[in-house]
């Protein structure tokens, strides 16, 4: 680790005013596993394809649907482990916002920081930007909200979106289904459906996450629970 | 760099830039004010299902009551409380600090906080700073392994007991509890061994007053009962005090009017990405 | 906070316990015998003249086979034994067997002499090793090391010198050994007022270690006058 | 600088007994308040007698009956004051063995100032009280400093609560800060009430000051006694 | 006229105040410090004395150490003592100071014999005596290292008064000195709050009690002590050595 | 002498009905010698919400440049005004940093919640001990006379006018008893719809 680390930036402009390293760290993002995120008018559910290339996978133990706080869940497409990293920093930043201003942190703060995290890392030197963009949900405010990060340090408040691999149709599949007046269950049903859209095989509690957030806080759902949903669903 | 986008994510640790500057004014002869101290009575016992822990309410500037209802007994986890004695906001930040500590813990663990981890980072925190930081803990709790007393010390050294007393109370109250206590005692004693032990310390010593806040922590139960008994109330005062309007001399009036200039949310409008 | 004494407390000897720090005042002990150690330690730590613990546990593991008995400061002496704790485990990790008596002492001591004043702890580290059996370092003060046969610290032993010097014989049998600890820390306890409470003895051999208390009622008695 | 590497105090590591520099005076101290009117004069003082952060004893009288028209309230350092106190009555004895008559409160006031003076470089650490009906009849209150130094007043509070109280009877029965202050007499039901109702706010904000008041009531026909309980935490 | 070196202004006159500053009064800031004539500290002290009245007597009860620093020295030492048939008296402090003070009130009641005019000095006034005697110690700056407890039957009823190296005195119904102050004072006022009269073996059995918790939590204390009791109907009786029935079975607990 | 007490000055906040009250003395000197007698030592964080740094006077003013930097940052960023009980927190948070070289001064908080306009006041110590009583907070060279004098005459329920009398009354009466305070007053009541500043005519001595 003694490498002197570089002064200089690896995100630099193309001619044609362009940072090529934030398109490239977009395509790894739509290369990932499909994620969607719908907010309904008393919640927010987000979910993601969690399939293992081997049976011998032991399903449960490693999440992608992650908590933040009690009231802020996240989620992601793109590599793992840098995804790691952010739900570390994530975690840390919402406690030190707790300790200075005894209140829990708002989800567009969170948001913000996180960003502007992801941002550093395509001004720095010796670094490259984060191959992930991340959906975060939350409920402050007495009302739910869905965000998405992207590598380059943008934020986006949504009603409904899908990102990663074949995002286009999931996000015009949404289009069709999404209406103001959604509520949280049928919201799950349409986040599955969404998933299921481009879902090559059956669809299992054991290769698919959902988690929600609600006025009780965010909650990742057990494997029953999303059997249950599933079951009902045409 | 993220410090000056966002200053409340204060740098790391404490900051000792008026250190030279106090230190001249305590040679001119000007003494640091000492910070407030709970003259206090902390407890805690370990009965039949779990621990109680109880704690006076009375917070003191040197002789005078700085406050009457002030909460000695700070949440750690879900499973876990603290009772503080000392320097007020010692105890109070620094079970704050390790409060997150442990969140951040149970979110990558994924388990129940452990008594054993809260103690180690307590104990730990305390020897650094080698008492300066005047924090005397008694910490309570019941994880997988079951129900824990601990009584830390502001050096740093911690000890694993079946009862427990701290603070200026500590002798009045002990003594409450080497008479009192048995084995797997039940609730209900227990608690009212707890009250005893607090009444003791409040009528006997002059640091501890108000009232008897006391904690009962089972498996997966938190009871926590503030002001569990108001052991002294305020006399009632025979006279009124109030003045009749235009009793004060009065040189010049301003009145604000505060229209309701409230802030309108803005939608976090989309970031101008035209490049993407 | 550093001892801070209130000008206007009394000053009868019965305020000392608000300032005082946590110490473990102490007699412990540590004897060799034919197939190992005992160790023991009385069970009184003090602040000031008051007794924050009477039933404490001085003899502290340092791995299965090594413990060491801790007086003074009692913070400064767990915050040491966590620490070789640590380094010994790891060290055990990387040698791929337990780490002998030797090592752990030199580690103590190590920690003892670089950091001596800011320091105020005098441990006996004992154990067993396959390849020396059963071992005791002493570590006062200051930080020196040195291996003995039989050695004692803490405030009380000054007591007892007299009595350990003429009592011990090497090649003991265990009880004979348990029985010589006993005795004086016994008489360390009944003369010095930081040390008393219980006996907590400790028996290191290849299988490992046996605890055993005597109760604060049970303790051998000699001259009371 | 900084004192760095302070060395927490280990007792019972220096096992020999320790010097001590022996400091004559303790702090017991305690709360006294007199309110005078036109023909009577009321003193109350707590009845707590403590030490460091200890109770002594819950009911200790502070209140010292010189003569019939004369009290004297002390706190502060109680070897002191009852060594003051008893020197205090021996000379009133003799002063009544003299004149065959009592010493007026006045005559008192004048001697008790002249003793605490007497002890100028080893002060009697008291926070003295005297109260009393001069010749006329009318209620005065005498107030000290330790040397002696003698105020007289119609409204006093000393001891560990004066500095609360004081300002209260500024306020109250001196009608301190008022635009329309009141005119008429202070009556003896008032001055009783108010002063219970200051050492209720004395034993919410004093440690020292607690568990129950002694009140002495002097008018021209004698000395009536009350008491009145306070918080005892 | 208000210089702005960086130091304090230069006071104007060699002892008075630089300008703003207040005029510190001797006495007021530090205590005059009067030339030391001699000071006393303890050397072999013993500890806590715990007393308490009952309906018909008063109790008095101390251990039979004395301390020499933190060597438990001495193991015998008893230091409660009939004074006379009505009066009994326990010390804590420097047991040197209270074998003198002892012989001095041994010598006033041999002097009170002699007069042989069938009085018999009674608590109250051997209370007020040691309190002037202590206060004059005290005022020499040399004082007896000790707290006395007085107890015994005034004219009938049961007396109870103690006095400081200082010469702070008190009566109560409850008295405890050093760290019985702080460990065995509550447990004796909480009984006390419940059942103000007390028989005798009620308060026997407190004592028992405190004497008990004393040995657990006083590194100076000792499990053999004296139980001083002076009764209206049986006198004077001076009990000892109690041993102090002792509960270790929380040893097996951490 | 502590620190606390070489410029002097009192303060004190009252809670009453949907109202609050912070008042001040006017004081600033230099140990005994009076320099200015208009010396402000509340300072306005919000419409309903006001602190007040009583000790040292350099220190009053370099924390209330500290304190106005963060809060008007969070609200730029948070886009809401910031609470009473918020702005306490990040006080605490902002002494207990300087906990082993503290700045020399022992805030009181006094407002209403910017939703429910529920009333808050707290006071700290100088390292950010936050106490939050239900009636009164008290501070400064004065704040044992303070003590007393809140201590009888606040009831709970004053009227913003009923309060105004209370809290001058109490202040006016204490610092009059204290040497290095006093030299004026502010008096500031802090309703929903108003804020009603006045300078009280006091002892200028």
């Amino acid at each position: 680790m003694s490498s002197e680390r570089y002064s200089f930036s690896l995100t630099t402009f193309s001619p044609s005013g362009k940072l090529v390293q934030i398109e490239y760290a977009l395509a790894a993002v739509a290369a990932g596993a499909p994620s969607v995120g719908i907010k309904a008018s008393n919640g927010v559910v987000i979910a993601t394809e969690n399939k293992h290339k081997s049976i011998l996978y032991d399903e449960h133990s490693v999440h992608k649907v992650e908590m933040i706080t009690k009231h802020i869940g996240m989620v992601y497409s793109g590599m793992g482990p840098d995804y790691r990293l952010l739900v570390k920093q994530a975690r840390k930043m919402a406690q030190q916002y707790y300790l200075v201003y005894k209140e829990p942190i708002p989800t567009v703060q969170l948001v913000q920081r996180v960003a502007t995290v992801m941002q550093e890392y395509t001004q720095s030197g010796g670094v490259r930007p984060f191959g992930v963009s991340l959906l975060i949900c939350g409920w402050d405010n007495n009302r739910p909200y869905l965000f998405q990060c992207d590598p380059s340090g943008a934020y986006f408040a949504w009603k409904a979106t899908a990102m990663g691999k074949n995002y286009v149709n999931g996000k015009t599949f949404l289009e069709k289904r999404y209406s103001e007046e959604l509520e949280l269950d049928d919201a799950v049903h349409t986040a599955i459906l969404t998933l299921k859209e481009s879902f090559e095989g059956q669809m299992t509690a054991d290769n698919i996450e959902v988690g929600i957030c609600d006025p009780q806080g965010f909650r990742r759902f057990d494997p029953s629970t999303v059997k249950d949903f599933l079951a009902n669903i045409p | 760099m993220s410090y000056v986008l966002c200053p409340e994510i204060p740098e790391p640790g404490f900051s000792f830039e008026n250190c030279k500057r106090n230190a001249l004014l305590e040679s001119k002869g000007f003494t640091t004010p000492k910070a407030i101290k709970t003259g206090t009575t902390i407890v805690g016992i370990v009965y039949k299902d779990g621990v109680i822990l109880g704690a006076d309410t009375r917070a003191t500037e040197d002789t005078t009551v700085a406050d009457k209802n002030c909460e000695k007994i700070h949440f750690l986890a879900p499973n876990m409380y603290c009772c503080g004695a000392g320097t007020a906001a010692d105890t109070e930040m620094t079970t704050q600090m390790v409060a997150a500590q442990l969140e951040l813990h149970k979110l990558y663990t994924n388990r129940e906080a452990r008594v054993a981890t809260a103690n180690q980072l307590l104990k730990q925190y305390l020897f650094s700073y080698q008492g300066y930081i005047g924090a005397a803990l008694i910490l309570g709790g019941v994880d997988i392994e079951g129900p824990h007393l601990h009584m830390i010390y502001p050096h740093g050294s911690s000890v694993d007991l079946p009862y427990a007393t701290m603070g200026s109370g500590s002798l009045a109250a002990i003594s409450v509890f080497e008479l009192g206590w048995k084995p797997e005692m039940g609730e209900e004693e227990g608690i009212q061994l707890v009250r005893n032990a607090i009444a003791a310390g409040i009528f006997n010593d002059l640091g501890s007053g108000s009232n008897v806040d006391v904690c009962i922590i089972r498996k997966g139960v938190v009871d926590y009962r503030r002001t569990y008994d108001e052991a002294n109330k305020k006399g009632v005062r025979q006279g009124s005090y109030k003045f009749p309007r235009g009793a004060t001399a009065v040189l010049s009036t301003k009145v604000v009017d505060v229209e309701e200039v409230s802030v309108t949310p803005v939608e976090a409008e989309r970031m101008d990405v035209a490049a993407f | 906070m550093p001892p801070v004494n209130t000008d206007f407390m009394p000053q009868d000897g019965s305020n000392d316990w608000r300032d005082a720090a946590h110490s473990t005042g102490t007699s412990i002990m540590a004897s060799e015998f034919d197939g190992g150690v005992v160790i023991g330690a009385d069970s009184r730590t003090t602040t000031g003249a008051y007794i924050a613990n009477r039933v404490s546990d001085k003899l502290t593991r340092v791995t299965d086979h090594i413990y060491c008995c801790r007086s003074g400061s009692a913070a400064d002496t767990e915050a040491i034994a966590d620490i070789v704790g640590y380094h010994l485990n790891f060290h055990g990790m990387e040698l791929g067997e337990e780490p002998s008596v030797e090592v752990g002492a030199a580690i103590f001591k190590e920690l003892c002499y670089n950091y001596r004043d800011s320091l105020m702890a005098g441990i006996l580290v004992a154990g067993w090793d396959k390849k020396k059996g059963g071992q005791i370092y002493s570590i006062p003060i200051g930080g020196m090391c040195v291996r003995q046969e039989v050695s004692i610290g803490g405030s009380g032993s000054s007591y007892v010198y007299g009595y350990m010097d003429a009592n011990y014989k090497p090649k003991m049998s265990k009880e004979d050994c348990v029985k010589f600890v006993t005795n004086t820390l016994a008489l360390a306890m009944s003369r010095d007022g930081s040390s008393g409470g219980v006996i907590r003895l400790g028996i290191i051999t290849e299988e490992g270690i046996e605890r055993r208390v005597v109760l604060g009622n049970e303790l051998p008695k000699f001259y009371e006058g | 600088m900084m004192q760095t590497g302070i060395r927490p105090y280990y007792p019972d590591y220096s096992t020999v007994p320790v010097e001590r520099q022996i400091n004559p005076y303790a702090d017991n101290g305690g709360s006294v308040v007199a309110i005078a009117g036109k023909d009577f004069v009321v003193i109350g003082a707590d009845t707590r007698l403590s030490s460091g952060f200890s109770i002594y004893t819950r009911n200790q009288n502070k209140l010292f009956p010189l003569s019939e028209t004369t009290v004297l309230g002390c706190s502060g350092c109680w070897c002191d004051t009852l060594t003051l106190t008893r020197i205090l009555k021996s000379r009133m004895q003799m002063y009544h063995q003299e004149h065959n008559k009592n010493m007026s409160t006045t005559a008192a006031a004048q001697m008790l100032s002249t003793m605490l003076y007497y002890k100028r470089f080893f002060p009697y650490y008291i926070s003295n009280i005297l109260v009393g009906l001069d010749n006329e009849g009318k209620g005065c209150v005498y107030s000290y400093d330790p040397v002696g130094h003698c105020e007289k007043a119609t409204y006093r509070a000393g001891g560990s609560a004066g500095a609360l109280l004081q300002p209260l009877l500024d306020n109250q029965i001196g009608q301190k800060n008022l635009q329309k202050p009141s005119q008429e007499d202070l009556t003896q039901e008032k001055a009783l009430s108010t002063l219970k109702d200051v050492f209720i706010s004395a034993a919410e904000r004093d440690i020292y000051t607690g568990d129950s008041v002694l009140i002495k009531i002097i008018t021209k026909d004698g000395t009536k006694e009350e008491t009145f309980d306070l918080r005892r935490d | 006229m208000f210089n702005s070196t960086h130091s304090a202004p230069p006071p104007f006159w060699s002892n008075g105040p630089a300008p703003g500053a207040f005029y510190n009064f001797p006495g007021t800031v530090a205590p005059v410090t009067n030339p030391i004539t001699h000071t006393q500290s303890p050397v072999t002290t013993s500890t806590s004395i715990v007393s308490i009245t009952y309906d018909k007597g008063v109790l008095i009860a101390g251990d039979l150490l004395a301390s020499y620093g933190s060597l438990a020295r001495y193991k015998n030492c008893p230091r409660v003592i009939e004074i006379n048939p009505n009066i009994i008296m326990g010390a804590g402090g420097d047991y040197a100071d209270f074998q003198y003070v002892k012989s001095f009130i041994e010598q006033k009641i041999i002097d009170e014999d002699c007069l042989d005019d069938g009085l018999k000095m009674k608590p109250k006034s051997l209370y007020c005596w040691l309190t002037r005697i202590m206060y004059q110690r005290r005022s020499k700056l040399d004082p007896f290292w000790n707290n006395l407890v007085v107890g015994g039957i005034q004219d009938g009823v049961p007396f109870l008064g103690t006095v400081d190296k200082l010469g702070t005195a008190y009566t109560d119904k409850v008295i405890c000195t050093g760290y019985g102050a702080h460990i065995a004072l509550p447990v004796l006022r909480d009984a006390l709050d419940k059942k103000p009269n007390l028989n005798l073996n009620e308060a026997k059995q407190l004592i028992k009690k405190c004497m008990e918790v004393l040995f657990y939590r006083d590194a100076r204390s000792y499990p053999k002590y004296q139980l001083g009791m002076i009764d209206v109907d049986e006198g004077v009786k001076i009990e000892g050595p109690i041993s102090v029935e002792e509960n270790w079975n929380i040893a097996y607990m951490t | 002498m502590s620190i606390l007490a070489y410029n002097g000055g009192a303060m004190v906040a009252m809670k009453g009905e949907n109202c609050v009250a912070i008042a001040a003395d006017r004081r600033f000197g230099i140990q005994a010698q009076t320099v200015a007698t208009n010396f402000e030592k509340v300072f306005e964080m919000g419409p309903h919400l006001f602190v007040g740094l009583p000790g040292l006077a350099t220190d009053t003013q370099t924390v209330m440049e500290k304190l106005r930097f963060r809060k008007n940052l969070y609200e730029l960023k948070e886009n809401r005004r910031i609470s009473p009980k918020v702005f306490a927190a990040m006080i605490s948070n902002m002494l207990y940093e300087k906990r082993f070289g503290p700045f020399f001064v022992e805030p009181v908080v006094a407002g209403l919640a910017p939703d429910t306009f529920e009333p808050y006041i707290c006071n700290m110590d100088l390292i950010g001990c936050l106490n939050e009583p239900s009636d009164f907070v008290v501070g400064g060279t004065a704040s044992a006379q303070l003590y007393g004098m809140c201590e009888s005459l606040w009831e709970p329920n004053l009227a913003p006018d009923d309060l105004f009398e209370t809290i001058s009354q109490a202040l006016i009466n204490a610092f009059d008893r204290d040497a290095i305070s006093g030299w004026g007053a502010t008096v500031y009541i802090v309703e929903k719809d108003k804020v009603t500043i006045r300078n009280l005519k006091t002892r200028m001595d």
